[in-house]
């Protein structure tokens, strides 16, 4: 093994365009995050180094545009069977920098996939958009789901299929008028520019028709944002409370219509699944870089960590563990890279849905476990800021725990699997 | 329900006396009022009121001098029969602020191996017990082997690099090492406890207060956890010991070992106690699936059922090391190499339990988990750095070196 | 090196006294020259031996009685502060063969139910008494509740299907149940302890002898290990029990498990012991990579530490248990709910450090972990056996419902 | 999920042969296998039920002369991109059955494998063994490798590299003299017809010019084999010690020659685990619909085990895990049958085999974790054989244990990884 390109991934399916922005990538990390990732711990709440860094990867790079069609100034990535790929290779090497940092530049997106991935496209609305974000200023979306009672109930949609959500959209004439509360989306505390917001059309409801996914600028009036709140670890990514108070948005914000919605909405479970293995993966290639620093420098009994046969057995498990976290990983990408193909499914698909929720939990608790575990290898010294890799223990616990955690991907499992009828 | 939390594990009650139960029980109390129920006023001014909070412990309560023998004027908790009271009150003391309890653990440790029976060392308390059973906070700091460097040829401790060396001069010694990691407190340490290695590779323990010439403290660092035990590397250039206050033999290093991995252990374990109320209290507020509370949906009370296993396994581990401590009839002390082997297999294993316990329960908090308000994290954060500093190097392999000596006769080197 | 297999892992060694050590090293020198030291014999003749060997033990040696009061003919072990010597007692027997120990484990729980005080049931000693003081082997089988079938609406034991029915007649009873899975020795059981329900869906226990009318076996099952423990399902139609053999109370069910807990995890600690004694014979002569002793290469030291460790925390987690007991002063014995909880924690978390110890342990030895002629893989059928069938259903989640209840107040139902 | 065929596997590249080939052998197990697979444990020395199957998977199913080249009457599969693919298929739905009666038939083929895939193909040697195995007649092969000191330090070549071998061959004349003694190889214990035996032309050598592979037909005079020894599983594979002495067998039997002969040995290490991962994902998927069906039929508390939330989590969870050993499975497959891409490796390179041993350690110690939690949901019903779970419990241990087990895993993966140099 001489680099982490050498951890395994399906070659014969890699795009062409991966390779070249893979590099370019590789080098933005390398250049402009990992000499300040240190001081994002400390930058929380005023983001002076790490907006800077997003403006770089969301607008120079050009990843705000990505789901745009061509026709608006976009990449059309939503059409290319290499998306997943691609929005893998984004989370997987700049959460190899900082998987805050990844989440918060991928997430931004995040919303725009309910209506620019084929075959659930709204092109009217798409074209609305696309000026905030195929532009040279910051746009940053958020994914406005997560409400105070219940907490991550509303992802369980199979389950409580819309029935907990307070958030309400009233229409009024030519405008939909929001009441809620959301809390703890990626890129809210104050940096959000766009909403997506599920909500409801009727309020108790468990008809997937009652489900509304609309789109709201948060220049709005009646949009209120929090500062951020204090977090154990990803700093670089934002989060607050937002309450909606009679909110007026056009019609046409709202991202399709009954029943679609709901369906647009499952489709993005996929996709935050896929963003958490990528971040995940990121971070486990640059631990294992880390250890293969430390355990060729450091010694136990005046040998090379390396060399003594009990610490690298356990480096070797660490090392592989990585490989099969990429392995699936990949597994994941092509889940959804595949949405097109014959023998396919939409990556809404209960099958999509419940695949992707068992690798990401399984690489979530490994990343845990692995991370942990080299923490100790470390010692002393793993606990250092200084050595990067306490860092990346705290974020990848995050990841772990967020998107319903470890137990709904139970459920869900449970339900594909077992065909289970009252979980 | 109102329950306590103290006593809700089981664990041989038996071995902690009733005077012990009452200390503990004020103990606990104060900790209610001067720290938990007021955890974000605590947060907010952490630096300020965790200095306060251990003053009053320390000193107005008096915990600092609790080791040392009367003539000292501690308070004379010096013999190994002691050991259940020490675990049981650093446990209450953690579960307010492992931070806190760290400090008293590595205090605690070091004290140990100066004045516990039958050995009192009466040189070094001399050195150290003015300071401890002052009227000032003193801050201990403990610098243990570690990972060596490629190319170096260190002196070994059961395999581990010992990076501070002592050589004779004057008929003391000059102390000579640098950079090296201190298991905490390096910092804003008052006196260190060195575990370093003469001429001849042998290993002991200097005690140095920290005004010492020589000395030399890098800059801070930012750590994982146990934010107010600031630690940093210390150098050391030509400084002087009195030979009287280094012990000068293995079984005193294996002693060290030994009282950190127990009372780092009651430490966790008492934090933990705090992350089961924490999660409890979660537990019965939250609902699940739009119906129901957390802590009756059976997965959840799985999960729950999990963190209260590995509390409950921790628990009891850490009073049956002080049960080996304590039953000097049975065992006979430290010199009977079973103790050491004991309190690192145990001691390790505590971590871990302990650890998981709070990586499982965080799992049901979502959010709340890793946010600060509900301080979950900080106990996270805290009992990993613990872990990690505990295991020195190559997480468990040197102690699983040490048992394979211990129970298969293994000549495994290193 | 020799060394001394029973007393190389730590444990609170004041609970157990001096007579019960001398006991338990005659049985350990016993098994070592009737069993250990000629396995292969041994094996060859298993079903003749294994009998052979089960009467020396139990009716010449006597342990069989051993539980009951001196007026009942027994040895007069019915005293709770006599568990951890109990405890110590099987551990040795398991140590020569599971299988044993297992019968014995069986037979000590249900006589301990019957005969330990201070709740004597002198009925139930009358009945059972007679038959295990006497001059002959006698086999206990036990029913517990388990698994429940579909559609069917069964009475339950704290979530789990009781199967077995009793109903009034003619001031005595009438036991009805078709197919009932025994913990084992279903097969050639003299004594039945059936945990049963009454009409209004109460638990209880009924004791009856297998000359008993409407008692019907299945075919005998053949089993993972334990294979001298025939098993076979039981049906009973209108098994008539008199009145004073049922005792109609949730406790004793409670109380019953507590014991089977107990008194398996020491089987199971004791199988360990002699996988251990066989490793470590394998470490001390085998060489690897071509060079050096298995025990002396650090990856199989760390490999041979973890076995270590999970031998060490079973056995210091059945002490426990049994102190748990024996501290009557303390704990107050069955009646306080900590002791069924604690015994069921730790009981599932023995099986699995023993089972867990084996499993890493046969990874040294390649294929002769799997070679009936090492034995190792004798003693891990055997250890995962009784896994399963302490299990009873769904795994470890039983009993973490029931460690939700007592730690969370969690009204899960099932 | 409606049955284990919807459990994960690259479905763009399966071969077009494998679909049909697969439910022949579903069938096959289905009607042959699983009717008698309870009798087999007693059959272990007989082999009265046992043998029969045997032959109709290797003659009448013809497995036994899949790897010859069509012109001496074979399949010509060494040639196959779909080669590993295929034998997985055989592994796996074999292995579902009964996974020694799976490695008995596809080990019969194991030495095979040092001469018929190509770039190492001995032609000549081909059509002189041909007749054995493209008959009507059974004909198991054997791969003696294991030596009674050492274990299977054999199989460290990296670092052993022939070192410790004893069995020696000696040129005379037109014929190798083989002296040694083998013990353990599957398909020993008296039934072989045939022996691939690894020796060593200068003992103590660790050059691998001086390691030899020779094929040795079981009734040569000087060949001794021993009676099958007992085991905790495995009934339906024999193992027992082989001698021999001064065995004569012609020069044209050793498969390739100096140097030669070591790289086809070390690629018989990925083929090795290739059958291993097939053999215990088809456990697994068989243990899958056991649980299913305890799980719907069982109660706990009165309802349905897979509908308690706790059990069905536990129920996902090894779900889960046996979709992830899947995909981890193909994805050795994917390193063997990539062999003469672009971007593949030969299977005796290091990648190849760090990444396949890596990968089969994590299936093996998954596959005992779900087998003995799966024991532990039947409760006193997971220790019954009627239950068919706690055999391949058995066996799944001894496929864990096996080649060299975890530790050699271990160390061939910190040596890739960490590039350890001493280890």
């Amino acid at each position: 093994m001489k680099s982490i390109d050498e951890f395994s991934r399906p070659r014969s399916t890699i795009s062409p365009m991966e390779r070249p922005f893979r590099s370019l990538l590789r080098r933005l990390v390398d250049e402009e995050i990992m000499p300040h990732r240190r001081e994002y711990d400390e930058d929380w709440e005023k983001h002076e180094y790490i907006e800077p860094v997003i403006h770089k990867l969301c607008v120079d790079l050009g990843i705000q545009k990505a789901l745009f069609p061509q026709e608006c100034g976009g990449w059309s990535l939503g059409q290319s069977d290499y998306m997943m790929a691609l929005a893998y290779c984004i989370a997987e090497e700049v959460g190899r920098g900082d998987s805050a940092l990844s989440l918060s530049s991928i997430c931004s997106l995040w919303p725009l996939c309910t209506f620019l991935i084929p075959p659930l496209v709204n092109m009217d609305l798409a074209k609305r958009l696309a000026p905030l974000f195929t532009g040279d200023t910051l746009c940053i979306g958020c994914q406005a789901m997560t409400e105070p009672q219940g907490g991550s109930d509303i992802e369980n949609m199979d389950l409580i299929r819309g029935k907990t959500i307070t958030t309400t959209a009233r229409q009024e004439g030519g405008h939909w008028v929001i009441n809620g509360h959301k809390l703890w989306p990626t890129n809210s505390g104050g940096i959000a520019t766009i909403f997506g917001v599920p909500c409801t059309t009727k309020p108790g409801s468990d008809d997937p028709d009652d489900f509304a996914y609309i789109m709201v600028p948060a220049d709005t009036e009646g949009v209120t944002q929090s500062t951020p709140y204090a977090k154990a670890g990803m700093a670089a990514d934002k989060n607050g409370d937002i309450w909606f108070e009679n909110v007026r948005v056009p019609l046409a914000y709202r991202v399709h219509g009954p029943g679609t919605d709901a369906l647009a909405f499952k489709g993005l479970i996929y996709m935050g699944q896929l963003g958490s293995v990528g971040f995940a993966v990121g971070a486990l290639m640059n631990i294992y870089e880390i250890l293969y620093d430390f355990a060729s420098t450091r010694t136990f009994g005046n040998r090379l960590l390396k060399e003594n046969d009990a610490i690298a057995a356990m480096l070797g498990d660490l090392a592989g563990a990585v490989d099969i976290c990429r392995v699936l990983a990949y597994e994941v990408v092509r889940l959804g890279d595949d949405r097109n193909k014959p023998w396919g499914s939409p990556i809404y698909s209960e099958e999509t849905t419940a695949k992707a929720r068992n690798i990401k939990e399984f690489i979530c608790d490994k990343a845990v476990e692995i991370s942990g575990r080299a923490m100790d290898i470390l010692g002393a010294y793993g606990c250092d800021r200084v050595w990067d890799i306490e860092k990346h223990w705290r974020d990848l616990k995050m990841i772990q725990l967020w998107l319903g955690g470890k137990q709904l991907c139970q459920m869900e499992k449970a339900r594909y699997y077992f065909n289970c009828e009252t979980l | 329900m109102a329950y306590d939390v103290s006593e809700l594990f089981p664990y041989p009650r038996n071995w902690v006396d009733d005077d012990t139960r009452a200390i503990a029980a004020a103990i606990h109390k104060w900790a209610d009022n001067e720290i938990i129920n007021n955890r974000l006023e605590y947060q907010k001014a952490y630096a300020r009121l965790f200095n306060e909070r251990r003053r009053s412990h320390n000193l107005d309560i008096g915990f600092q001098r609790i080791i040392f023998p009367e003539e000292y004027g501690g308070s004379g908790f010096n013999s190994l029969q002691k050991t259940p009271a020490l675990v049981t009150i650093l446990g209450e003391l953690s579960r307010a602020d492992a931070g806190m309890g760290f400090m008293s653990a590595l205090e605690y440790s070091l004290s140990a191996v100066a004045a516990m029976e039958p050995n009192v060392n009466n040189k070094i308390c001399d050195l150290i017990a003015p300071l401890l059973c002052g009227t000032e906070l003193k801050t201990v700091s403990i610098l243990m082997p570690g990972p060596g460097t490629a190319g170096r040829d260190d002196p070994l401790f059961m395999g581990r690099s010992i990076s501070a060396r002592i050589e004779p001069h004057r008929g003391g010694y000059l102390l000579n090492g640098s950079g090296i990691r201190p298991v905490g407190n390096g910092a804003i340490a008052d006196i260190f406890g060195v575990v370093c290695a003469n001429p001849e590779g042998k290993a002991g323990i200097a005690l140095i207060t920290a005004d010492r010439s020589g000395i030399v403290r890098g800059e801070s660092i930012r750590q994982t956890g146990l934010d107010a035990c600031l630690n940093a590397d210390i150098s050391f250039n030509n400084t002087p010991v009195p030979s009287e206050h280094v012990v000068m033999n293995d079984d005193a290093v294996r002693e060290l070992y030994t009282w950190l991995n127990l009372f780092l252990g009651a430490v966790s374990v008492g934090a933990c106690l705090n992350f089961f109320e924490i999660l409890r209290n979660w537990a019965e507020n939250r609902t699940i699936k739009g119906k129901g509370l957390l802590k009756n949906n059976p997965l959840c009370a799985s999960v729950l059922a999990t963190v209260a296993e590995e509390i409950g396994l921790a628990k009891i581990l850490v009073y049956n090391i002080s049960n080996f401590l304590g039953r000097t009839e049975v065992w006979g002390g430290h010199e009977n190499p079973v103790i050491f082997m004991a309190a690192q297999m145990f001691g390790k294993r505590i971590q871990q339990s302990a650890l998981n316990a709070i990586n499982r329960g965080m799992e049901l908090m979502a959010s709340a988990g890793y946010a600060k308000e509900w301080h979950a994290e900080k106990h996270w954060r805290d009992v990993k750095t613990i872990q990690s500093v505990l295991c020195g190097v190559a997480s468990e392999v040197p102690v699983h070196m040490d048992m394979a000596r211990f129970f298969y006769d293994s000549a495994v080197v290193a």
